[in-house]
């Protein structure tokens, strides 16, 4: 009988391979889902673009969401202001025709979050604008986006390079996003 | 080697800095307080408190970020009753501070004893170590009664199970306040811009917040009072809340 | 029950005796383990499982007494770690022959003890899902832990010692891990080989390993004094009376040291009882670790009596307070049985008869881990509600839960325990074969 | 990898595949969950996201009517601080007012009508057109055949235009019995005023400047009349002036709040306060103090009332009593106060009469720092005299019982609750054929009603209000909704305009309105032309906004007493000192105080969760009743704190833990009102006790108020032991460094 340990752990060969193929499914999984069914780009119940409005019909930023350099939120826009233009223009679009229907109804239309961050984390757009940021900073080419589609991870390490980089002050203080 | 002994250096000075930017100071008159506990009322409203109902008070649990302590002296007939509102004190040579294993509780520029309360991870050791026993844990995830909720402050996370809490001094007030300084070009806040909600209700104004950096502000002032002093100074935890005396004797 | 009866056993003996502890497993074992490990199942990790999901609120702690039995657990169950591969390290060095029947399990003890204290950080922690903030690994927030912390302090003292334990007793196991697959056959076999490296005792693999085992050994010692010292930072670094002692580092050295050798003469009695190691651990050891146990038991008393005084001589009202409450208090009955079993009743020891009866012993060595157990509940229930302002003062008093997860510790240790003697020879064969007069050459 | 087989690859594919979808599925579990991003579909004006906006308005949580701001962010109410402006506050809020966030967010709201289905039987919920009507068309047919009168409103202290719909309402409905009852209001303190000052409203008490503030039993800072107002020249008398701080004395038998704030707190025997005063008066004369003309009419009142004859039976040395005397003299000017408890006994408008005599024997009418009287309240109508008194509840009682009620109304006030057993009201209140409840809880009264309409929160709501009592000068307050209703809920004055289209004939013509804010609006245009116009503003849309945004008009903030308006001499004759109690001494040995909490009120605030969780300021007691007890007593009998105890009183019994409490006269046990109720909502329902029980109907002759300290009650162990709920551990201070420098303590 051998003692040799080298073919003690041969014989093992099949559960140790079983072994790394799980984990390397599983980080395949992982990246799978990560990159095919990511909630980065979800579909909204109005496919809203922002290439038609910015790039083709150069609406300026401000023009819809109008707090973004007085308020934490950027806000998004409402019912009554999308139709304050799309009473007259575009409205036999199949997309408009909904937002009409909306409209009539006098309800809310359900936008999903794409740029979300979570409650403890306490992010304000005023200071970012008054600050210089452009909007593409954070948001990337969002005026050539057909789908809104979140290119940041907003995740912390992002945010405190940043901050890092532009010397922020306070910057690095846990307070300045965390209350 | 000069770096290192740097280093060390920076490591045995206590909340690593020369001087605050600001140095928010609480001054409590108990002279003037009444005990009425219009401020605790105020703190649950601002921060998001729960209601954590009869059984948990019961076992001690309650979450009040700032209580009031009461303690008799004399016997009947000539008794007195005085009051304490006891709040985090924000020390400076924070007893809690050092032992979070995660530093969810740190010292900040302005002198501010924080707590981050998704940084924490729950053991408890800051609310051992705090001479003051401000420091309150969500034993539980309290939830509120339907349509209690929309009460709640947006500017002030609600915790969950499992995290330690405390007084902030209203972080989110003097964070507003920064704000709206920068909003109009100003460097510094001013003197009265940012009270906490206790400061604000209480009805006689027992309570002063500011600057201690400032020396015109109110709180500074409050300070050089003969009457000032700390709660337990000779544990030299050096706290961002005054106390001044109440007066004894009547001319 | 004395030396009389006792019979060398030849090498071949030793062999077979040991190994059959491991190869031959009987119905009791199976019964046994069964009830350990359900046990270990129904009061440890069921009650945690509720907890995990109502909150730590599930225990009795609260505002004035933040911390409960969970710590208490954690200091006992590190204290008893103590003296197994501390023991085992200080006679390796001392050439004390008599340890070498026991060692192996006094290792083992410290192991798992180690290992169920870890388990208490657990159960401890409010949000056990972001515990592994505490471990120093580079993560997407670019955080690190705070070195400042007592806790952190406790952290790495506790897998160094875990780590540096684990080495020490693998390593000593090595030959016996070849002794069992020289003696095994199929999966067994394989697996041994693996375990053993290949040992083939030859000199050169017998002269290293003497030779690394006596580094370990050194560098083991100063490590389990500086655990426990640490373990006691937690408490001594906070400014709460009762716990604010500089003493305490030495309190928890000797207390641990104290309840490890106590636990080590409870597991040699049932060792040797319940797998017929009659003829290895012998009257001998229980001697020795009882003037052990006597030496510890008079330091615990004078540091206790120390604690007492230097808090009534302070004259403040702080220690006055929690003296008071530690001494005539609720919990007064629990400190007072424990100056019985702690201070009192290993007294009785200093008598030879008693210190070489393995009944007594046993009781004796229980009854000072009860005291021990108790210690270091009190430590904690009677400090923390008597801390700075009397209107804050509170109580506690653990809920079912805690008391639950207590007992239910105990059977994980048992369950490890168990499962760790079907793996190692639980007494080292090599070194009880040192012990042995060599072997005639006619035989 | 030659050399693995088909076997073998096949389970390392299993293997992948599993780890694969193990991944997956991680990914989905670990994602975030989706938040929408909900958009207004019209925003409203003043509307930005993250950004609060300030409502000012009146606190309703109790009469004195401070301002309050409202902070809202996205349409939600977030929280109430006081007003800055406003005169009586200042910008500070008690615990009360700041609560009254829980009572709009309430999960007890009634949320819409209800109906009654038969009697004694279960309400189911009905629509407003439904309710109306059916409450309409009774009231019409009542009023068409002459029996307006037999309609009678209940309503609580409304003031201003609210008050004048309502008595407007039932005028035109030909009713003449139109009540307001609370519990707590001083119709003692009115009567004694009136009598000795003739003035129908509140004086101002200048405590702020003032130097002594001998305060009978008033506990200012916790519930008398208008506590916020009062903390704050509390604050200013201690430390606001430099180097004169003034000295604050309370004599009451168990220590208020203000007498644990108070320099000296004097335990006089219940009930002998008035006499306690009469020689303080006494000694003011003999020392020859006081060198009025009528010195002859004041030296024969009270030269009976010598300290030596009256130290026996106040149970306070003779030279205590001196130098007390002393001390107010000296000191002036000094301010003597009288309430609660003290003004609440059988002899309670004869007490407040000594008492207030000493303000004028000490000349400090009149006066900075002393008692500055109130021009009548020009602005907003306001009918104290509508207070009803016992006396009038018991007549109400009568009638109701006699059948000539026909329909009641009862509006946001609750007898059943506030009056004692004794006085058989509530088997009175079953007897009405129809009964209607306006209120926004289920309280004890709207658990029996027929008909409950919903009403909107102070905060919801339209309205205005002078506070009372008043600053020393002219002003008045806006109410106006800071939400809109979280229910299907509407304000009275709406409700009420709603009835008056409904029930037809001369209503709509008298009240034209359709609702509350357009009848608000037009009564203070006719305010505004009449005595506003001239002043600073341009129109009156102009003064309408200025005052919603400031929610104030007249927001100066210091009080000039008016020279001018001098004291006519006053004379005190005939006044009945000595107090009687119910129950022989003999058989009842303790006198039952049962007081105002200061977190409850008189009940109003149970149903609060943010005030059942505020520890009582005097023992750190939450969520309970308890009953106070003097330790030598407690000592005496064998109790100790959280033992059940039994209180027997002449009319009833109850039973609720002890709590030794060491700043109460032995004779004497107290229990805190507010707590006790039996419907009220989650918070508030089957909590304690409530002490106004077991009181008998006895009152005071000159005010016809309820005497409700003059109950005794004998106790007795139950054997039963209840852990009281507090907060506090141990309540000395051990010798430890808390009030003092270091150093300094032993």
């Amino acid at each position: 009988m051998s003692i040799s340990v080298g073919d003690a752990i041969s014989s093992f060969k099949i559960p140790i391979l079983m072994g790394v193929m799980v984990i390397f499914g599983f980080g395949i999984g992982y990246l799978i889902n990560y990159t095919f069914f990511s909630d980065r780009s979800p579909v909204q119940p109005i496919n809203f673009s922002h290439k038609i409005h910015v790039t083709d019909n150069n609406i300026q930023c401000m023009h819809c969401h109008a707090y973004v350099d007085k308020t934490p939120s950027a806000g998004v826009p409402s019912v009554k202001k999308c139709m304050g233009c799309h009473k007259a223009i575009a409205t036999d679009k199949p997309e408009i025709i909904k937002l009409t229907e909306y409209w009539d109804k006098q309800e809310p239309i359900p936008w999903i979050k794409v740029h979300d961050v979570p409650d403890f984390v306490y992010f304000t757009h005023k200071r970012h604008i008054k600050a210089g940021i452009e909007c593409q900073t954070c948001h990337g080419p969002i005026e050539t986006m057909a789908r809104v589609t979140r290119v940041s991870s907003l995740k912390m390490p992002w945010c405190v390079d940043c901050h890092t980089e532009k010397q922020v002050e306070n910057g690095r203080d846990c307070v300045t996003c965390h209350k | 080697m000069a770096k290192i002994t740097d280093k060390i250096k920076e490591y045995t000075r206590p909340g690593y800095y020369e001087k605050f930017d600001y140095h928010w100071t609480m001054s409590i008159d108990l002279d003037r307080c009444t005990g009425c506990g219009a401020c605790v009322v105020a703190c649950q409203a601002e921060n998001n408190l729960p209601i954590v109902g009869e059984k948990r008070f019961k076992e001690r649990r309650e979450m009040k970020w700032l209580r009031i302590e009461r303690y008799w002296e004399g016997e009947y007939p000539n008794l007195k009753l005085k009051f304490l509102p006891m709040l985090c004190q924000q020390c400076d040579q924070a007893p809690c501070e050092t032992p979070c294993p995660v530093a969810a509780t740190y010292h900040n520029q302005d002198g501010l004893n924080t707590q981050i309360y998704n940084r924490c991870i729950g053991t408890r050791t800051c609310a051992v170590y705090c001479p003051y026993e401000v420091r309150y844990f969500n034993w539980f995830t309290y939830t509120w009664d339907e349509p209690l909720e929309q009460q709640l402050n947006p500017d002030v996370t609600v915790r969950e199970k499992g995290v330690m809490e405390k007084c902030t001094f209203c972080v989110q007030r003097i964070r507003m306040a920064k704000d709206k300084a920068k909003d109009d070009n100003r460097r510094r806040v001013k003197d009265g811009e940012v009270t906490p909600a206790c400061v604000q209700s209480c009805a006689s104004e027992a309570m002063q917040f500011g600057d201690l950096n400032d020396p015109n502000s109110k709180v500074s002032k409050m300070t050089k009072n003969k009457r000032a002093y700390h709660v337990l100074e000779e544990l030299n935890t050096k706290p961002s809340v005054v106390y001044l005396q109440k007066v004894e004797k009547h001319d | 029950m004395t030396d009389t009866n006792y019979q060398e056993p030849g090498y071949a003996d030793v062999n077979r005796d040991i190994l059959q502890t491991l190869l031959v497993t009987g119905p009791k074992y199976w019964i046994t383990f069964g009830i350990s490990a359900s046990v270990a199942l129904i009061c440890f990790f069921g009650p945690w499982a509720y907890q995990l999901y109502v909150g730590v609120g599930a225990a009795g702690m609260n505002r004035s007494a933040m911390w409960g039995t969970y710590l208490s657990n954690f200091i006992f169950w590190i204290g008893l770690s103590h003296s197994g591969t501390l023991l085992s390290a200080v006679l390796h060095i001392t050439h004390s022959g008599w340890r070498k029947a026991i060692y192996r399990s006094a290792e083992a003890m410290t192991l798992f003890s180690l290992m169920t204290a870890a388990c208490f950080v657990m159960v401890h922690v409010g949000r056990l899902w972001f515990v592994h903030w505490t471990a120093p690994i580079p993560n997407p927030m670019e955080l690190w832990p705070n070195f400042r912390s007592p806790l952190m302090f406790d952290v790495m003292a506790v897998t160094t010692y875990l780590t540096a334990s684990s080495i020490f007793i693998y390593m000593g196991s090595v030959p016996d891990y070849a002794a069992v697959r020289d003696a095994s056959t199929g999966l067994r076999r394989r697996l041994y080989t693996i375990f053993s490296f290949g040992w083939r005792g030859t000199a050169k693999e017998w002269h290293t390993l003497s030779w690394a085992y006596m580094f370990f050994a050194v560098f083991v010692i100063p490590l389990a004094v500086s655990v426990h010292s640490i373990v006691s930072w937690d408490f001594a670094l906070s400014i709460v009376p009762g716990l604010h002692q500089t003493i305490f580092a030495p309190y928890f050295v000797c207390g641990a040291i104290y309840s490890g050798t106590a636990g080590i003469v409870s597991v040699m009695f049932l060792l040797r009882k319940y797998m017929q190691l009659e003829r290895y651990i012998r009257e001998i050891h229980l001697d020795n670790l009882g003037k052990l146990l006597i030496v510890l038991s008079l330091i615990w008393t004078y540091i206790n009596i120390v604690e007492v005084f230097t808090g009534w001589y302070s004259g403040t009202s702080f220690e006055y307070e929690f003296l008071k409450f530690r001494l005539f208090g609720f919990y007064a009955p629990l400190y007072w049985e424990m100056i019985l079993f702690c201070a009192v009743v290993p007294l009785f020891m200093l008598h030879k008869k008693i210190r070489t009866s393995w009944k007594w012993m046993f009781i004796i060595s229980i009854l000072i881990n009860i005291g021990m157990f108790t210690e270091r509940f009190i430590i904690v229930a009677t400090s923390l509600p008597r801390k700075f302002l009397p209107d804050a003062f509170g109580f506690y008093f653990p809920s079912f839960v805690e008391i639950m997860i207590s007992i239910g510790s105990f059977a994980i240790f048992t369950t490890l325990f168990l499962i760790f003697i079907k793996w190692t020879p639980c007494v080292s064969i090599y070194e009880v074969k040192e012990t042995l007069k060599p072997l005639r050459r006619d035989a | 990898m030659t050399n693995i087989n088909r076997r073998d690859f096949l389970k390392l594919i299993g293997a992948g595949s599993v780890g694969t979808g193990a991944g997956v599925l991680y990914g989905e579990v670990t994602k975030q969950t989706v938040e929408l991003l909900i958009p207004q579909v019209i925003p409203p004006e003043d509307y930005s996201p993250g950004i609060a906006t300030w409502y000012n308005t009146t606190c309703g949580q109790c009469s004195a009517g401070c301002g309050i701001s409202v902070r809202t962010r996205e349409g939600r109410a977030k929280k109430i601080e006081g007003n800055p402006v406003h005169p009586v506050n200042q910008g500070r809020l008690c615990s009360m007012g700041q609560a009254g966030l829980n009572a709009l967010y309430n999960p007890d709201r009634i949320r819409r009508p209800l109906k009654r289905n038969a009697p004694g039987g279960s309400f189911t919920p009905i629509s407003w057109d439904e309710a109306l009507t059916t409450l309409g068309r009774r009231l019409g047919n009542l009023k068409i055949q002459g029996k307006g009168n037999q309609v009678t409103l209940l309503s609580d202290g409304v003031r201003g235009h609210l008050d004048k719909l309502f008595a407007t309402f039932m005028q035109e409905l030909g009713s003449d019995n139109y009540l307001q009852y609370d519990f707590a209001f001083p119709n003692a303190l009115y009567k004694a005023n009136k009598i000795l000052f003739d003035i129908d409203t509140l004086p101002y008490y200048d405590i702020k400047n003032t130097n002594y503030v001998l305060s009978f039993g008033a506990d200012y800072l916790g519930t008398w009349l208008s506590p916020v107002h009062y903390s704050l020249a509390y604050g200013h008398l201690r430390q606001g002036r430099g180097k004169r701080r003034g000295k604050c004395v309370q004599i009451e038998p168990r220590m208020s709040l203000t007498g644990a704030n108070a320099d000296e707190w004097i335990p006089a025997k219940p009930g002998t306060e008035g006499l306690l005063a009469m020689a303080i008066a006494n000694v003011i004369i003999s020392d020859d103090h006081y060198r009025g003309s009528d010195i002859d009419d004041w030296a024969s009142a009270v030269g009976s009332y010598s300290p030596s004859a009256v130290s026996g039976q106040t149970d306070i040395t003779e030279s205590e009593i001196k130098r007390i005397a002393n001390d107010f003299i000296r000191h002036r000017p000094a301010l003597a106060i009288a309430g609660d408890n003290i003004a609440s006994g059988t002899n309670a408008v004869s007490n407040i009469l000594a008492i207030n005599a000493l303000n004028y024997l000490a000349g400090n009418l009149n006066k900075e720092g002393g008692v500055i009287f109130n021009k009548k309240p020009s602005l907003v109508q306001s009918t104290q005299q509508r207070h009803a008194s016992y006396i009038d509840m018991m007549g109400l009682r009568d009638a109701m019982s006699t059948g000539q009620v026909d329909t009641l109304i009862v509006h946001n006030t609750n007898p059943v609750f506030n009056l004692p057993n004794s006085s058989r009201f509530k088997e009175a209140l079953t007897k009405v054929p129809y009964k209607v409840s306006l209120s926004s809880f289920m309280d004890e009264t709207t658990d029996l009603v027929d008909l409950v309409l919903p009403l909107n929160t102070y905060l919801e709501s339209w309205g205005d209000d002078i506070p009372e009592p008043g600053v020393g000068f002219t002003t008045a307050t806006v109410l106006q909704p800071v939400v809109t209703p979280i229910y299907d809920t509407r304000s009275s004055g709406d409700i009420i305009l709603t009835l008056a289209h409904q029930i037809g004939g001369e209503l709509p013509v008298a009240l034209p309105w359709t609702n509350m804010e357009d009848y608000l609006k037009a009564g203070w245009k006719e305010i505004y032309s009449g005595q506003i116009a001239n002043s600073a503003f341009n129109s009156f849309d102009q003064f309408w906004r200025k005052a919603l945004e400031s929610g104030v008009w007249g927001e100066n903030k210091t009080c000039v007493p008016d020279r001018k308006n001098k004291t006519k001499q006053v004379q005190l004759n005939n006044i009945t000192i000595a107090p009687e109690f119910s129950g022989d001494e003999k058989d009842f040995p303790f006198t039952l105080l049962p007081y105002i909490s200061q977190t409850f009120f008189d009940g109003k605030g149970a149903n609060l969760p943010w005030l059942q969780e505020l520890p009582d300021p005097m023992t750190s007691i939450v969520y309970n009743s308890w009953i106070e007890l003097n330790p030598a007593t407690a000592k005496k009998l064998g109790i100790k704190e959280g033992d059940l105890i039994n209180v027997q009183s002449k009319e009833g019994s109850l039973q609720a833990p002890a709590f030794i409490f060491p700043a109460i006269r032995p004779d004497v046990i107290a229990i805190p009102i507010g707590q006790g109720h039996t419907q009220y909502g989650r918070y508030a329902k089957n909590r304690g006790v409530n002490p106004i029980n077991i009181l008998e109907s006895i009152v005071d002759d000159a005010s016809n108020a309820l005497a409700w300290s003059s109950t005794r009650v004998k106790i007795s162990k139950t054997g039963k032991h209840i852990d009281l709920v507090k907060t506090s551990g141990v309540t000395r201070t051990l010798g430890r460094q808390i009030f003092d420098k270091p150093g300094k303590h032993s």
